[in-house]
This record gives C-alpha cells, structure tokens and sequence, in this order.
C-alpha cells in the first residue's frame, strides 16, 4: 500500500531528515518514493515539516494531500496536521514536547516520548529516529535494517560511531508503540 | 523612576521576524529612534527592499511602499519628487543596493537625490539563505562560494561608501557599525545626521551599517558581533566619507 | 483650433492637459520627440520630467511617484519595453495606475527603429511574470494619440492598474491635424490609499508580497475580479464597412489604416469587404467580432508582425469563421495593395472560390 | 547619590540571543531556562539593585525586549 | 543506479553530464539549490560557476559565453525571468543556444516563493520585445529534470535558439529517484559561428540589429521559418487513461501529477475521466488534443494560475470541444479532491447533464 | 619614401558611417592600431555597444559581438571566462557605460574581470539624437535639457574613472582625450597599458577617452574640439588613477 | 482629389520643413493632411524625405505608397523615388544638382534649377520654396497664399524679414513650371 | 639631412570635417572646393614641399582618409 506521511516540527529537531532517510530507505527496497519540504528562508523560525511517500507503484502526485501518517514533533504541528490526516491514518506524537491530547477520534495516535527516549541515550538529536522506529513498527513502510543502511552509507566517517545509538533510538521508538494501544479509533 | 529606555512610537507592537541577534532589529530600532527625536513620523515614507527586511513595514508605524529588489533608491526618487517636503528613505541590504542595485544607487547619488539611504551590510544574501554577496569578504563561506570567497574567480568585495562618496551628489556618507553599545550610539548619531542632511536638502545621504547574519554565517549571535568586528571593520573601515554639511 | 503635431509630441501635450505632471523615461527611438517635448513642457506646469538611468529604473520612478498618488507617465520602445517587465508585474501587483507608452519598433533584439507591432504579446499577456492584466490601448491616428492618452489615464486611476498606450513608429514620427479636448477635472479624484505620509490618519502601505499562499491566492482573486470587472466596463472597437462585407480585415493601429485604404480599394473592385479595427487590445473586443458581423465569410487579420493579434481573433470567433492573416515584419509596412491583392488571394468574401 | 536602575523584559519577545548579556558592564545578564511561547529562552537579571539603568542591554537587543528605567537612590 | 536527489540538484548534475561547463545566476528562492549545487560542481569539472550581480547581467554573460561557444545555463524565478526578458529576445536575435531554468513561484509582483505556473505566458509567447519564440519544456518529475535538461542543450544547439525549462517549487524542491542517461558525445558539435577569435578564418560577428527594415524583414522570415521548423520537429505530449476518456484533463508539470490523481479517483469513481500531459508547451502540441481524444466530450485544463495555457488548449480544438478550466492562484495546489469535484461539477464526460 | 601612416591591417575598408569630424573614427583607429602592433587580430573579440558606434563589427575585421544597451561589460565576461586566453575588449559610449550599463560596468571592475574597456566619453546620447547623458556637463544643452543641464534637478555629471578606481578589481584605469594630435598620441599610449594588463591577467582596464559629438553638441568639428579642452577636461581631468601594472 | 506628394533630398536641404508648410497650409484651407519623415538619427548622414497627403475627405493611410508627384532635390532621391510614383504623377527634379533626366516615360517630369533658381535671390536655403512653388503651381494642392500665411504664423520674429524672399521663390518656382512643357507623358 | 613628408588622401572618405587642417603644424592642409561623391567638400594640400610627414594630419583624422609617407630628403 502507499505511505503517505508527514513529519513536522520545529527547525533543528531534525524533521526533513528523518524523512530523507525513509524515502531513501525505500529506493534502496526498490520502492518508488518522493519526499517533499516545506521551504523558504524567508520565513525565520517557524516550523519545518516534509512529506514523504513510499509506494509500490508509480506515484501519481508527489503532493500529499490526505496523509496515511503524522508525526508531529511540537504543538504547532500537531495544530495543523492532525485535521490533515486520513481517516483512519496514524497520528505519532512526540509527547515529551507536546502535552496536549490527539482530539480526533477516528485515527489511531500513539503519544511517543521521543525526547525522553532519546535523553535517555545520551543524544537528544536522535528523537527523529525514536519516531521514525516507532512508525517503522507499525506500518513496516521501510525496514528498519534499510534504513540502518541508509544511514552506514550516508554519514560521515566521524560520525559512524552513532549508527548504533540510531539503531537503539529506532528499536526503543519501536518498543514503545509495541507495548501501547492506540488512543482513539 | 524614569523609563530611559522604552520602544519607539514610531513603531508597531509587532514582533519581529528576524532569526535570534540579527541586526536587523537593531538597526530598525535606530532608524525608529530617529523618526521620532526628529518628530517627523508623519511626514516620512520608507521604503522597503527585498531581503531579510522586506517586512519593515510590518514594524515601522509610518507609510510605506515595498520596492522590488534592489529599485528602492528609484521608488525614493519618485516619491521625493512628487512630495518634496516630506522625508524619504530607503532601508536595503548589501544584495539589494551593492549588487542588483548598482545603478539606482548610483544615480541617485549621482543626481544628488535628496533621499537618504540606510544600507545594512550582512556580507551575504540573508533572505535567499545565505549566498554570497559583492560585499562578502575574501575567504568568506557562503552557499555559493562553499570553499570561501576566491577574490581570483569571484572577485573583490566591494566599498559602497567609498565608491559613492567620489560622487558630487552625495552630501553625506558614513560607515558604522552595531557590534556594541558605543558603536550602536554612534550608528545612531550618524543616522540622525543623514536624516537631518536630506531635511536641509543638502543631497543624497547614506549610512552604511556593518550588521550581522549569525544564521548564514553559522555562529552564535554574540560570536557573529565578535566577527564582524575583527574581520569586516578592517576591510569595512568606520568614518564618515563624505560630509557636505560640515558638522 | 486643430494644430499639426507629431504624435509623439501630441500625446506628451495631452498627458501634460491630463494632469500628468510627472514623467520618467530613457531615451530610445522612435519615441524620443514624447520625453524632449516634455522635458521642456513639464517643468512649465511644475511639473518633472525626470531622465532616469535606464528604464528599469524610470519604471520603478514611476512605482514610486505612482504610489504617492501623482499621474505619472514613462514611454519607451522595444528593448526599454522588454526591461520594464519585472516593474509592470509589482505595478499591477500593487495595484498603482500609470501610463506606459510604447512606440514600437521592428524586433526582436536590437532589431531596428521603423515601426512595427510584434510587441502585441507582451502588451496583451504581460511579458512579466504572474497572473496580471494591463489596459492596452491602440491609437490609429495623432487625434487619438490624444484622446487615447486622457482615457489612459482615467482608466488607470479608476482601476488601479496600469495603462498601456501601443503605438509605433510610424504614428509617433507622423504629423496630423489634432484637437485638445478640454482638460479634466481632477480635484474629484481621491487616492486614500497612497504614501504621503500618515498626517492624521492611518499608515499606508504598498506591496505586492504576500508570504501566505492563502493570502496571495485571495490577492490574485481579487485582482481577477477586477479584470474581470474591466472586460465587461472596457472593450472598444471601430467599424468600417463591416455591415454587409463578406471578408472582413481585422487591425489595429496603423495597420488598420493601410487597411481601411485596402478595404477603400477591394470595394472599388467590387469586393465586399470591411474592417475591424480593435481599440483596446485587451480586453479584446470578442464580442464584436463574435456578433457584429452577420455577413462575414471570412477574416483576414493583418499586423506588422509574424502573426500575434491573429491568436486573439481565433480565440474570439472559436473556429465559426476561417481567419486568415498577412503580416510584414522588421518595419516593413504592409501596403493597401498587397493587402488588397491577399484578399483578392483569398476569393474576398466567397468562400473557397476566387471571386473573379 | 548614585543612580539606581531597573530593567524590564518583555519576555514572549526573548529569542534568547544573549547579546543584552555580553552587553551588561554589570555582568548582571544572563540567560534563564524559562522558555517563552516560542521556544526560546529567554533573559534575566541576576542581582537587580546592582543595575546602574545605563541601558546598554537595551541598546544590544535587537528585538526591543527591554525596557530601562532610572532614579536616584532614595 | 537510482540516486534521490532534489530537483534543483538533479537539474545542476543533469547540466554538468550534459556539458555544460558555464552558469551565470543570481539567487532567488525557489531555485537556489540549483545555483549553490553548481557553484560546487562546475569547478571539479573545470567549469564556472559564477553569480552575476543581477538576473540582467546572468543573462548577457549567457550570451557571451554561448557567443563564444560554450553549452552555458542560467536559472531563476518570477521577478528575476522577468527581468531576462530583454536578454532572451536578443539571443533569440542572434540565434544563440542556451538553456534557461523557470522555477516558478507565485505573482504578480514580489507575490510568493511557493509554487506557481503563472509565467506560462511569458514562456511560451515570450515576454520580450519583437516576434520570437523560445522551445519551452515542462518536466513533470524529478527525472524528467535531468532528461529534459539534456534535451533542453540538444534542442537549444540543433536549432540555435534558447531553451526554456519551466519547473515550479515543487519540481525544484522535492526529491525523487533519478538514473543519469549517458553523457552525450560533444565533439560532434561544431559551431562555426561562435567568436572565439578569428584565427585561420574569417571573422563572426553575433548580432541582432538590421537597420534596414528589409535586411530586417528577411532576418525575421528566417526566424520565422526556423520556427515553423521546430513546430513540425519538436512537439510531445503524454497521454494517461486517454483513449476511452470521455472528461480529458490537460495539464503539465505539477498539475500533471496532480491531476494524474484525480484521473485515478474519477476512475476509481467510474467516471472515464484522462489526461493530456503537454510535454513541450511551445510548440504546443495541438495535434494530439485535436485528432487523438476519440472519445473526448470535453476538456478541463488545470493550472497553478488564473487560466493561461487554456487559450492554447483553445486554440488547439478551435471550438470543436468545450474548454473548462480549473486553477489555483498565489502558490496553492489543486488538489485531486477538488479536481475530482470540478469534474463531477462538470458531469463527468456526459454532455450537459450530471453523470450520477 | 617609407609609409609612416597607414590604414590599420585590423580595420575593414568600410567607410565609417559617423558624422562629419566624429571622434568615434579617431578612437576606432586607435583600438586597430593597437590590435595591430600587439598582433592578436586572431584572438581579440570585441564587443559593440548600443549606441553610434554599435556597427563598430563593420569596421573592426575582428570576431565581434553585440550587446544589448549597457551590458557589454558582462557579456565580456561570458566570453572571457569561457575562453581565458583570448583578448576580450567592450567599446561603449557614456550612455552605454555610466547609465543603463552603471550595475555591469562596476561589476565587471570589482571581479576583477580580466577585460577592457574602451570608454567613449562624449557627454550626450549621440545616436538617439542628443539627450543629456550622466556625463553631460552642467550648463550644458541637450534635447532634453534644452536650457542647459540642471544639476539641481538633473543630478551632476558623473566621473566613472574616479569611482571604478576606488575598486580593488580594478588594475588600470586612465582617462585621455582626443582634442589634438599630442594626446591622440597618448590615447593611444593609455590604450596599448590597458590591453597589456589584460594581457599579463592583472585584472580590469579602462579607458575614457573624452571625444566629441559634433551634430549633437552643435558645433563645428574644430569648435568641438575645442569645446571639448575648455570644458570637458576642466570638470574631467586627465591622467591614471589606477595602475596595478605600475609601469 | 487627394494629393500624396514625397519630398526628399540630402539632410539640411529643408526637406522636412518644405513638407511640413505644405501640411500647414492644407490644415489652415480645412483640408485633411498627413506628414510623415524618414527617421531615425541612427543614419548619420544620407538622405531625409518625408510625405505629405493633403485630401479633401478623411485619410485612410497616412502612409505614402504611390505618391502622386514626387520632389527630389538630388540623385540618391531620384534613383529612390523615381519607380514610386504613380502612373501620370509628376515628378520635379531639382536640376541644379541632378544632372541625369528622367527615366520613366509615364510622368509628368520637369526639371527647376531650385538651387541656381536660390542663388539668384541671394538665399541658397530657399531652394525648398523654390521646388514647393513650382509644384503649387501645377497642382494647386494648397493655394501659394495659404502657404505664406503659415510661414507667417511660423517664423520668429527675427525671421520675419524672409518673408518676401521666401514668396518670391514660389514664385519663381511657379514661374519656371509656367514656362516649361514636362518631359515625357 | 632634414625628412621630407607626402600626403595622399582617400577623397572618396574624407567628410570635410577640417580636423587634418587645425592639425597640420605646417598649415598646408586646406579644405578644397571639389565635392565628393557623397557631397563632402574634400581636404587637400596647398604645399607638399613643406610637408615633414610628421602624421599629425593622419592622427586627427577620423575618418582615415590620409596616408603619410616619409623619407630623406634626397
Ligand atoms: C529580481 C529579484 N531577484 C532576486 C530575488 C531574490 N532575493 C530576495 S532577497 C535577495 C537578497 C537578499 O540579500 P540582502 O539584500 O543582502 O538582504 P539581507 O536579506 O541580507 O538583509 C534576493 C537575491 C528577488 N526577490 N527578486
Ligand atoms: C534598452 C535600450 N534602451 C535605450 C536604447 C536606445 N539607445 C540607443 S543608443 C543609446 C545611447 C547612446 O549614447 P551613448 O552610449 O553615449 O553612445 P554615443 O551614441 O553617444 O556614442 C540609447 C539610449 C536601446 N537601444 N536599448
Ligand atoms: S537570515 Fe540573517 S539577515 Fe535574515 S533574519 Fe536571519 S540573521 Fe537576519
Ligand atoms: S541597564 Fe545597564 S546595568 Fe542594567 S542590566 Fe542593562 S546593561 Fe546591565
Ligand atoms: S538581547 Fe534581547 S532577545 Fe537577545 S537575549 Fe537579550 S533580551 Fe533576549
Ligand atoms: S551623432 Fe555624435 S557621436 Fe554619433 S556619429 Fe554623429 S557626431 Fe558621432
Ligand atoms: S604630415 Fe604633417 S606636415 Fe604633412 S600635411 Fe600632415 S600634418 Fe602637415
Ligand atoms: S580630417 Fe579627414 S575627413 Fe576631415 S577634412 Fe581632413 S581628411 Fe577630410
Ligand atoms: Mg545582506
Ligand atoms: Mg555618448
């Protein structure tokens, strides 16, 4: 089926990467993808949010409109994309950030602590992965060794020694959602 | 208790846009500051560039127009000889007046334009995040000179204030800058000289305000007042160029 | 009393009695005569006139002098024409009235300075980018380089918009009896919106940018509503024995006036034919074409130039008549008798058949 | 009689950039951990009664979070 | 092997395999990934990259640099086009091959960055001055950004005249797999036109200026008949789900994609609902809308503007099928819901009455 | 009898188009002879301006190009950077150069690009019939300054050699004059410096050569050149201002 | 009936300023009239003309195709315009300066030594009148008064004191056409 | 030995122009009455033996209309 997913939050959380490394991921299982930001400099501060899709068939329009999937890093994504998303999609909040309660019913949202999860290992900057394992879960959209792979080929020589604090972030991430029930839906 | 400092009237309650410790705000505030010692809030029409500061007329309460990149100095001829009585100014960046601008800049100075000019050197393209401007300096990162600025390929950064105060037209031309509260006063005192100059109608006037960009120069706020002050004031030097009015 | 005048100079007189008072323009032939008379003639009424460093720059002198609420005019040509693109698209964006005058010339490139008509395109579609419309007039004669010129401004200041005025070499350089009508009245006009310093009232201010896509869709609503608005309120033409023709010849400006000579010979012949001459080129007069020609077997569009105006003909009849076109380029004037012997080409008004 | 001064923040305009902090000749700025609406955090002061009002914070600030007040001491 | 990349750099890689080894810009938003991709890549390659001090400039040392020979490209969007237009009509004037990149934003004006397709006007009748046109191709993903832009080199090279690519900001900012084609063989190129210093022969001279209308006139007849040339030679289209469509859509770039959607949803629907996808928007090919759409009942263009490409669609079928038209503005989506709405709103492929 | 004065191998044997006593056709020959004594014929491209010289490829037996109004410097450059060996020259009026070509001209001299520029300063817009140029003195008549140039509303002449040098691109930058055979023969001095900078890769040359309009100043040939020394070089003075070759 | 006459000959020769009287004139007898000249100071040099249509009824193009009478002042002009105008149009040669004679055998042709003609009266500029005159004379496009009455409006005062010199060119003009029988027709 | 010039001018190209007159340190050149085909006035020499071949002639004008030899004077 295609994956329709945004992620979105605050600049610096690591949100177009996070999105990078799914659409990469699914090149490399020879799926078609397309991964699209939002932009502009010209607005300083602010958001930043990309969408990104993974499908098993050509893909007709790299514009999400109704997405399978959210994750939402901070309120103000939430705000916005939690209308957004198909009924009966998934709604993945970081909810170290955001304390607020999905308000739709008929999706199933899973509050991840993903700061928490990722302070705990010592790197805040890997609470984008703690999401992405934690979706990786339950849609399968990519497996979570591809994008490991992705991550071996793309990161610096120096920074090789993170893959394995990555690959911890996405299996916590992971455990989380295994162990939780969906509110709602 | 007196309040000694406190915003200016002629500005607007909204909050600014800019990234943390760009100097825009700053220089905004100076200009603002101004407009109201010198009472004219009324009687002054600004104009907006294209850049970072395309939303002044979000924060200053006066009229304004918004110009397209680097015309502002040909909106303020325009406007200046339609209303010559009232105070014009342009507010522009280095890309905006050094680059696309070149030639309205000049002209106006040429034509001693009775407009004042504040010129916000970053020594970068802000807005578009972060390419290299004609100011930026010789070994400078940016976007598109990622291995530093090669004076070889991509030639010299340029001194706007030097190069117009050869012109008979300009009355006014000075260059500070807003690294720290001695430098932000003077700033100030020059801006009030250029705003005063065009009320004398004495000619074209300018300031040109070494300023800072932390975000596209990658450094913390107060790092990037610590770089300008050693790597753009040598090659940037402060002083007035130009001072027909003598004071 | 009519006086002999040049076009060029007739058209400055009348923006001058229009109340424009202020100009900005670079030099560039063949409209030079427009900015030297006015040079001498504006700062006689206190007016300015302004030589800019480029056209780019007297466009945006004129963004300015606009938005502080003045009638202000530029003209150029061809090349300055193509370099005021980028100003014309933030005018209309901003919604500033003004009159731009474009005495055109053979192109493209540098091309050359007799006159020609190739700049129908860009008048009509806006050679800037964006959705956005200008009021493009086209006079055929030095009296309606006058009247034309009154109009232009009104027009632009009750829309908001900038005004074309396409003309070409030839009705620039040309000398014609003209008559100046009466001057305006211009103390009804009000522009609450202009930058003149906020004594005693709100601050203005004029823009074009709209970071928020919502925002700037609502924009471009609101400015298709008013070219919607200004298709309905402006669209002219002229006829000439067009009634009963059977190939009816579609021009404009001085192409219409070879035509009409054309026209003047083909019924000499015995041939019905008749003529269109649009007056505003956008909005383009469709219906005219569309309704108002009950004999009509087929059109015959002729410009001075590859074929442009033709697209707007074929858009209006929408395939209900065969349109033709004869056109001479690089400023080449068409002649009545070629005209003449291309109606006669195609059969004048019989369909498929030769008529004699 | 020395003069006394008071500095007040505006604090939902904070951006936390520290310029009002390495202004401060009293060294009396400093970057608290509160963060505003915005996510950033924002200034303080440390020991108010040593603040002369020479408002050379205010002056850095680029985002007009400041305001400076002055008097004698009583 | 596929690589994801982002348009804008898919296009900067495409240049270099393709050869070109010169680009002169200026930065706006949303094309800057492209300038900033190159001013890395070209110097490994042994080319340059060099930012000019405005749009203006970047054009002219375009025409320098392909006066002297070079495969040489620039880029921008909106205003910074705009401001080009000058510059496009003189390489048009002097039959110099080049590549220039739209990634459109909204307008008029300053408008947006978002995505836009409001400068299809400006593209494909060309903005500047004088009867000329430009070969305009609309990518429609992320590779067809790197074929088209080596197309875009051949096409500009074969015919001696400017290549525009038109993109949007979505084409420019999201990434897609892409595979690079092989680099193609430029040694068989040989211009011998290019001033690159008269040694051994006789000197070239590059220019557009004919003072003589008639030198002029002949000048233009040659373009003119390059022209028709390119028409016959280079027209592509792709159709979706057309054959049996009774609703067809046309649409290119984003739209396209867009639309592709909506068509699947109609399908999904059981409305015959397919699409046209204009490959080259000028020469636009009309052939395909006119003879290939059997079953066709009616037409809906879909833009990202207030309606342009629809007068070609117009054009194209000459009133024989009702043409309708639906468009976002300011830097909005359609989106395939609302597409699909349009569709039913307009019954489907049933003529006049509601199809469920 | 050995011929001492000849016709230029570099020059076409077409008739110059100019008016009766033009200096463009001084100036042309200057720029063959040049080409001449160098010997690089075969690997100089010139660039033609818009204005009266813009059919110079008629005369010039060089590859040639043609720029639109003002924007030879950069297309100068595209060829320059393209072929880096060749010897790449822009021949522009005042009109051409310090108007509409003001943002190129400065440009291309704070790059550093290695180019020259033939600058024909003759105070007016000569092929479009006499309006004021920038460089148009004050006081003096033109068709659009009809009672003589304003520089309260006109603006003051403009004194690009002066403002280029102030460019750290900038490598030599001369202003000659033509108004009698002794600086003719300089001129042609200050023309042979500049294509040697550019020659030995030093970066941007310009020379402005003050010349006369005869038709449009209203004068007489000889009157002109006359007027050219008691006026133009009072406000114009002569001599280097930049020289990086320091020869 | 409609008169569409050219008038050309070297720049400085009054060429312009001939055509423009003839205009004057046909406006002040309420005539319809249109003036178009060469232009474009692009051509340095070379030769100037312009055309002039003086018409009882509206003008339908202003612009000259087949000129009823042509008055050419030198031989480029001659060599120009002879094969324009019209079959039994005239054609007056300027013989001061025009050596050769006509070519073609279907006009109207006479020769007036406007120059020689000038010289005499001690005003070589009025060479223009002098050709005006003679071509008044034979079509009466507008009456001689007329044109003196324009001339009289038009000049400067200090001018003035042409005016009798300028009338006596017509004349002399006229005069000279009086006398000859055209070649050729 | 003193040097001894000669002038030959390309009548056709000369325009009258009178630069090679105010040239001529000799005062020899002198515009003559013959016209040329373009209707010019063309300049000439009044007195060849005095000419030095010193170019000045040659060096004003524009129009490339002279060539100057020179030699010994026999
Ligand atoms: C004609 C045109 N070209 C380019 C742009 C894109 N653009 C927007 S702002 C800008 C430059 C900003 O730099 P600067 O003037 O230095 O201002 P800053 O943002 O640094 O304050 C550019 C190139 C544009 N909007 N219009
Ligand atoms: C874009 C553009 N604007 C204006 C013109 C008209 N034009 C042709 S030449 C010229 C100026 C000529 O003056 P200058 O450069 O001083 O050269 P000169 O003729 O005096 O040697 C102008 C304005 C043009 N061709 N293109
Ligand atoms: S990008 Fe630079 S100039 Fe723009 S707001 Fe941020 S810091 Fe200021
Ligand atoms: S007013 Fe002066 S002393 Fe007080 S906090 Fe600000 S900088 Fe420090
Ligand atoms: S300078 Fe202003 S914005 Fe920056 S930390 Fe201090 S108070 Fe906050
Ligand atoms: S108009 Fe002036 S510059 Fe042009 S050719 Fe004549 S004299 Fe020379
Ligand atoms: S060469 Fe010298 S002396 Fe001889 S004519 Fe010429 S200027 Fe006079
Ligand atoms: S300078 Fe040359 S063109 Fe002028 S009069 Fe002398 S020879 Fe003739
Ligand atoms: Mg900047
Ligand atoms: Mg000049």
């Amino acid at each position: 089926m295609q994956q329709e997913v945004i992620v979105a939050g605050f600049g610096g959380q690591g949100i177009l990467l996070a999105g990078q490394l799914l659409a990469y991921a699914g090149l490399m299982e020879n799926k078609e993808v397309a991964w699209f930001p939002s932009y502009g400099p010209e607005m300083r501060g602010g958001t930043a949010n990309c969408t990104v899709i993974v499908s098993p068939r050509r893909i007709s329009s790299p514009v999400v409109e109704e997405p399978s999937a959210a994750l939402v890093f901070n309120l103000p994504s939430l705000l916005k994309f939690e209308s957004k998303v198909k009924p009966g999609g998934l709604l993945l909040i970081n909810s170290t950030l955001v304390e607020r309660q999905p308000e739709r019913k008929d999706l199933y949202a899973y509050l991840v602590p993903a700061n928490e999860v990722a302070q705990s290992l010592g790197h805040i900057r890997v609470a984008n992965m703690v999401m992405l394992g934690a979706y990786l879960e339950l849609t399968r959209a990519v497996s979570m060794a591809s994008v490991l792979k992705v991550l071996e080929k793309t990161l610096p020589e120096q920074s090789r020694y993170l893959l394995p604090v990555n690959q911890k972030a996405m299996e916590l991430g992971a455990q989380v959602v295994r162990r939780a029930t969906a509110i709602g839906a | 208790m007196d309040v000694v400092f406190a915003r200016p009237k002629s500005m607007t309650q909204q909050k600014f846009h800019y990234c943390p410790g760009c100097s825009h705000g700053i220089i905004h505030r100076l200009v603002a500051e101004v407009i109201d010692e010198m009472e004219i809030r009324e009687d002054t029409i600004g104009i907006a560039p294209v850049g970072c500061s395309v939303l002044l007329y979000n924060y200053l309460d006066i009229d304004m127009q918004e110009a397209a990149h680097g015309r502002a100095p040909a909106l303020a001829t325009g406007i200046k000889r339609v209303l010559p009585d009232r105070i014009v100014f342009t507010y522009q960046g280095d890309g905006d007046l050094a680059s696309i601008g070149t030639a309205e800049i000049v002209h106006a100075a040429a034509r001693g334009e009775n407009i004042t000019a504040v010129f916000v050197n970053n020594a970068i393209y802000g807005m578009t995040g972060g390419q290299m401007a004609p100011t930026t300096l010789a070994g400078q990162s940016t976007t598109t000179s990622k291995t530093g600025r090669k004076t070889q390929t991509a030639g010299f950064p340029i001194r706007m204030s030097e190069m117009l105060a050869t012109l008979d037209g300009a009355a006014y031309i000075s260059r500070v800058s807003v690294h720290n509260p001695a430098h932000v006063t003077k700033a100030k005192k020059a801006l009030r000289k250029a705003f005063e100059v065009q009320k004398q109608g004495l000619g074209f006037s300018m300031v040109e305000l070494l300023s800072t960009c932390p975000t596209n120069w990658g450094l913390k706020p107060t790092e990037s007042l610590k770089w300008l002050e050693e790597n753009m004031i040598p090659y940037y030097p402060l002083g007035e160029f130009k001072n027909k009015q003598g004071v | 009393m009519k006086t002999l005048m040049k076009g060029n100079e007739a058209l400055g007189e009348a923006a001058v009695r229009a109340g424009c008072r202020y100009f900005f323009g670079y030099p560039i032939t063949p409209q030079n005569e427009l900015p030297e008379y006015l040079s001498l003639r504006l700062p006689e009424v206190g007016g300015v006139y302004l030589q800019a460093e480029s056209e780019i720059a007297a466009i945006n002198m004129v963004f300015g002098a606009a938005g502080a609420g003045a009638r202000v005019m530029t003209s150029s040509s061809g090349p300055g024409i193509s370099l005021k693109q980028e100003g014309i698209s933030f005018l209309v964006g901003a919604e500033l009235p003004c009159v731009i005058v474009n005495i055109m010339r053979g192109g493209p490139g540098l091309g050359g300075i007799q006159p020609g008509q190739a700049d129908y395109f860009q008048a009509t579609r806006g050679g800037g980018h964006g959705d956005y419309r200008t009021i493009v007039l086209a006079p055929g004669s030095v009296q309606e380089m006058v009247d034309f010129t009154y109009w232009a401004f009104e027009l632009a200041e009750k829309y908001r918009n900038p005004v074309l005025i396409l003309g070409d070499g030839v009705l620039g350089q040309m000398m014609e009896p003209v008559i100046f009508p009466p001057e305006p009245d211009l103390d009804k006009i009000d522009k609450p919106w202009a930058t003149t310093g906020c004594r005693g009232r709100q601050r203005n201010i004029i823009k074009s940018l709209y970071l928020d896509p919502e925002e700037l869709e609502e924009h471009n609503k609101k400015l298709q509503e008013k070219f919607g608005l200004i298709q309905q309120e402006v669209n002219r033409a002229e006829k000439y024995q067009a009634e009963d023709a059977e190939i009816v010849l579609v021009a404009y400006g001085i192409s219409a006036r070879v035509s009409m000579a054309a026209v003047d010979a083909a019924r000499e012949e015995g041939i019905k034919a008749g003529l269109v001459r649009p007056i505003t080129l956008w909005p383009f007069p469709e219906e005219i074409l569309r309704v108002s020609l009950p004999k009509a077997k087929k059109l015959l569009v002729v410009e001075m130039s590859a074929g442009q105006m033709v697209e707007d003909v074929k858009l209006a009849v929408c395939g209900r008549l065969p349109v033709h076109f004869y056109g001479r380029t690089g400023g080449m004037l068409p002649s009545a008798k070629e005209i003449l012997a291309k109606i006669k080409v195609l059969g004048g008004g019989a369909s498929g058949r030769s008529i004699r | 009689m020395a003069k006394k001064g008071k500095v007040l923040f505006d604090e939902e305009r904070c951006k936390g950039c520290e310029l009002c902090v390495t202004a401060c000749p009293k060294k009396i700025v400093y970057l608290t951990e509160r963060l505003n609406q915005s996510g950033y955090p924002v200034a303080g002061v440390t020991d108010m009664e040593k603040c002369t009002g020479c408002a050379m914070c205010a002056w850095m600030c680029p985002d007009l979070v400041i305001t400076v007040e002055r008097g004698e001491t009583p």
